[in-house]
């Protein structure tokens, strides 16, 4: 038998994969299709203090081997969360992530707060690289200071697993890592979307209202793979990886370069059972090539 | 509605003229429920460029024989890919997907298609039918060559088609048939489907006429089961997701 | 007829289709599937003061829609290129650039010097972006002092068409845009690679020797139509885009944007005369769309 | 030798076992000159994790009928679209590329092979025929059934074989076959292709024995033409390419 389980900085996940923000609702969708409770973890929908409409439509754009969005985090707001939709989640037999994003420092906060109350949240995402919202999001994630400032607000009222959610969009992310882990992350996610943008040849707009939207696919999956490898190589904190992966060998190709979990995204709107074939993918991984416990892929690749 | 994932094999491939293919695809054991309206979500992988699923309306289903039919029309790879798609291949489908038609409360119903828009309202008509209802179809076209379909609408009502170069039917848009022109229409329930542009001008004239009118929208999706939350339209009540609120909306609720 | 030329700051192109240095030699190699003086300009390959022989094998890793590259400059030197190689290509009717690289400011004004002295080449290339060598490369393209520097240095001495090829590994491109041209660019090429790294599960090592190399194709298309469409929001020099353009459409994606012309880089290891195909799509589409110039095109996205 | 690009057609497409397939590609026109140990690089479209082309080698050549052999062995997707392709199918390769074998100076030839590097050795074979030198092939595979189109080598010269399981031929690797293993051979020149590890013991062999021998190298390749300088194989000279300096190398040449 095959140890999948992980220890993420003292939380226990009972396999490597979780979903990623954005790309798996609130689970409930999926319900249909497999049962959630097999999850590593869930990540929320991106969740701010108040409610969002998100940008017009279209919001989506294909690209190869991956797609463009510019939803910018249309939600209902962290208390309507807390009070409708936690209450019919929170059974989920694995373990359920809020990702908390803002405009500002004080939102951040606030919205933390809230989710620090929630007991079967054990811990919250901070997206500080969110491509798709004019205030803050990205901009927190793109400097080492301001993702500082966030984080250390966060963490004097967030008492749980805090996870950091960083951005590829940058010159050096091992260093913003870093830093993060020096303000008090307790892991670090990554990769967010890449800035990019499509134009429509026919009609000479741009296909996203917002012109610019956020890259995600295996188009990415290289870079994210790289951005793992560099950030494994100075954080002592767990490492979550994500960006394209679609099957269990990509998952295994994060592991290897760092990642002590990952989270799959863009995989779901393909094949909405897809994390159930990476879980045993992992597994039948491990067996053939003698693994007794998952975790010890994580950084296991040969330089 | 338990939404699935199968792998249904093509048992036919009709082609209807140069842009329109008819698929009938079998359910290898039984159909779950379905309602017209709803759509599903095809796998085409063989392309380099077609990432996503590709969202089709129901077009018809056999309920005795396990097949669902899909009306095709081939406008980018994704399409063209399906369109090509040979008896004994394999189609795989996330189903069934959004909300209905909603069944009227009253008798007199027309339906107005334009396009692949056509495509719902054949399975509409034929639960209309069933439910004692002999709808009216209206339905438009380019030229006649894109009048399709017109044999499998005749055996649920009547039909009445438009063209724009006049080669069949009424001349002009759908907007310019008789049946849309009456100052006191005898319909209480529009379903409409086709290009945003028609549907418009058909959700106005109902809007005049105090006619209830639903629409059904395509608008581009990534996920359609409400995942991504990228095929949103704009409603009374803000952004709504025309793959789970959807893809029928009454035409009132739409910010139009 | 179509007017398909381009004024590239001075320079007039005949066509806005340019090859991407490092991916058609010297234009040779490519002889026997067209006549490269159809082509608007010719980017060599990376030319360096001293002799290189790059990196170990393996230097390729193919990914969804693109691959990975980590050639490392392997080039003879640019005194081997003007003695032996640039008295057999001279002749070419359309315009060469040399692609410059170096590991110091020196290295970097010596080589532009030497090709300076030859009259058939109307510009360079300044590669400050190149992901694949251990010394300077994109060091000197991610930080906008160490870019101003080089550029300043080497526009003291090289008297033609400077041409500057940008990082698109930075957290803002359009940043270093700007000090570029006010360093004395007289247009800038974008994107070089992005930063990647693909690892082979089945031996658990990374595929590349270097571990990172550099990503290209179609996969980082919307990245680098974003660049190129930041770009062009605040500089007034000309616009060179690249990154993933297979056909005439990806070009007038480009060129709608923003870029002046546009370069094809891995396109021509699948297709060696794609480049004619794009030239010929591009004439095509400005007859369809009633454009009387290509020119016409460049910046003509409606946002 | 002058490079094109073409559509060739599928005439053929024999399963040898369940991992090869030779297809019989027919050229349009009238087949331009190729030389055995040149290759092509065919372009393989429809997979989404297929970017590249693919470098094959010519397996043979009926210049009456102006077809090309590809011997085919599926390792990943882009061999397996290959094996799949079907009569009528277009196939689009960039060819001949590469250097070739060289003609041998003295007539006492063994060409030895493992894998999918047979597939070369049938065209140097039938040219070395053709020059009147009968040679003499050397094949070895893990099991019999890896030892494939065993009749075409006969027809060109004798065939000697190893299996490592002992089920046909002499048991063991290529290396332990009894031609070469005499402290004398009768071997004036060795040509060979296949997995690295195997050619490296014949170039070892060769050697020692001052026998010549040309090596042709399977090195990941992303363009086939001397355009990306992706291939390189490490020489006395520096790293050369293996797509225009080879794939055929001098085993003393390389820095092995
Ligand atoms: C709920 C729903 C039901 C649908 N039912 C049917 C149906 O029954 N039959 C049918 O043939 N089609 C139907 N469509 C439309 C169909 O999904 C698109 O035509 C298809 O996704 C296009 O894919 P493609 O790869 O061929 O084209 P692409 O290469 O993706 O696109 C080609 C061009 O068409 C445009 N386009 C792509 N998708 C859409 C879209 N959804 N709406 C408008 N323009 C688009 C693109 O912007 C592009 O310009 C439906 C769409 C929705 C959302
Ligand atoms: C000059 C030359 C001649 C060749 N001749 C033939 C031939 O006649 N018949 C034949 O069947 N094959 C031949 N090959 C090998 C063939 O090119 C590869 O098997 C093919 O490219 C693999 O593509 P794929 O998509 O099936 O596998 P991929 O999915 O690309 O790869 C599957 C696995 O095989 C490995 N691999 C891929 N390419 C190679 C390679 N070139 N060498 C070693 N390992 C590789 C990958 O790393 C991966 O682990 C030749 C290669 C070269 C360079
Ligand atoms: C439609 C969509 C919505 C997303 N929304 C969020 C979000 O709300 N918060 C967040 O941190 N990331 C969001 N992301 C980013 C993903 O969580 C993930 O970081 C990214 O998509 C890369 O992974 P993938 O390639 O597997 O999709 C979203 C991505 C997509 C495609
Ligand atoms: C094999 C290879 C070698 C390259 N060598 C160079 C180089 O020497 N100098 C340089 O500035 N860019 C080099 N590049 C980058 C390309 O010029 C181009 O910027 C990049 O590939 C993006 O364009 P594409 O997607 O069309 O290939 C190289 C790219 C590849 C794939
Ligand atoms: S298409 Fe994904 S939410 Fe509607
Ligand atoms: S494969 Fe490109 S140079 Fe050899």
């Amino acid at each position: 038998m095959v140890d999948l389980s992980i220890d993420l900085n003292g939380l226990d996940l009972k396999n490597p994969v979780m979903t990623a923000s954005g790309t798996f609702g609130y689970g409930e969708e999926f319900m249909d299709f497999f049962d959630v409770s097999r999850l590593g973890g869930i990540m929320v929908k991106g969740t701010t203090l108040k409610h969002r409409e998100g940008n017009p439509y279209p919001r989506m754009a294909e690209t190869p081997q991956g797609m463009l969005n510019a939803v910018g985090l249309q939600n209902k707001g962290v208390h309507y969360f807390a009070d409708t939709i936690y209450p019919r989640i929170k059974h989920y037999d694995t373990h359920l992530f809020v990702n908390v994003s803002g405009s500002t420092i004080e939102e951040y906060v606030e919205t933390a707060e809230v989710v620090n109350a929630l007991d079967h949240i054990p811990g919250i995402e901070l997206n500080i690289s969110c491509p798709n919202v004019k205030e803050g999001g990205m901009a927190f994630g793109t400097s080492c200071p301001s993702a500082v400032a966030v984080v250390e607000a966060v963490r004097k009222v967030y008492k749980k697993h805090l996870m950091v959610k960083l951005s590829p969009n940058v010159t050096n992310i091992a260093e913003i890592a870093k830093a993060v882990e020096d303000a008090g992350a307790d892991s670090v996610s990554l990769i967010n979307t890449l800035l990019g943008m499509a134009i429509d040849v026919k009609t000479r707009k741009p296909i996203l209202s917002t012109i610019t939207g956020g890259l995600s696919g295996p188009a990415v999956k290289p870079i994210a793979v790289r951005m793992v490898w560099q950030v494994a190589q100075v954080v002592n904190i767990p490492i979550v990886g994500m960006g394209g992966i679609m099957n269990a060998n990509d998952a295994i190709e994060f592991m290897l370069a760092g990642a002590s979990a990952i989270q799959v995204g863009t995989a779901n709107f393909i094949d909405p059972a897809v994390t159930l074939k990476i879980i045993d993918g992992i597994e039948a991984y491990c067996k053939e090539h003698g693994f007794a416990k998952a975790s010890d892929l994580v950084g296991a690749m040969q330089a | 509605m338990k939404k699935y994932v199968d792998d249904f094999k093509v048992i036919k491939n009709e082609r209807l003229n140069h842009e329109y293919v008819v698929l009938t695809l079998q359910h290898p054991g039984k159909l779950p429920p379905m309602l017209p309206g709803q759509f599903v979500e095809v796998r085409v992988d063989n392309g380099p460029n077609t990432f996503l699923r590709r969202p089709i309306s129901i077009h018809d289903i056999d309920e005795e024989n396990n097949t669902m039919l899909l009306l095709v029309q081939e406008i980018g790879e994704g399409t063209q890919l399906m369109c090509a798609l040979k008896e004994g291949d394999t189609c795989n489908m996330v189903y069934p997907l959004g909300n209905s038609f909603a069944m009227p409360d009253k008798p007199r119903v027309l339906l107005v298609g334009g396009g692949c828009g056509i495509a719902p309202l054949l399975f509409m008509g034929r639960r209309l039918k069933a439910n004692g209802i002999e709808p009216q179809f209206l339905l438009g076209a380019r030229t006649a060559e894109g009048l399709i379909a017109l044999d499998a609408f005749k055996q649920l009502g009547t039909v009445h088609t438009t063209t724009e170069d006049g080669s069949v039917g009424t001349k002009g848009f759908v907007i310019h048939h008789p049946v849309m022109r009456t100052q006191t229409p005898d319909i209480d329930q529009i379903y409409t489907c086709g290009p945003e542009a028609m549907m418009k001008v058909v959700a106005k004239y109902a809007g005049n006429h105090n006619i209830k009118c639903q629409v059904s929208l395509e608008n581009h999706m990534a996920c359609g089961f409400g995942a991504c939350l990228c095929c949103v339209a704009e409603t009374l009540d803000g952004n709504k997701c025309t793959c789970t609120d959807g893809p029928v909306f009454d035409s009132t609720y739409l910010k139009w």
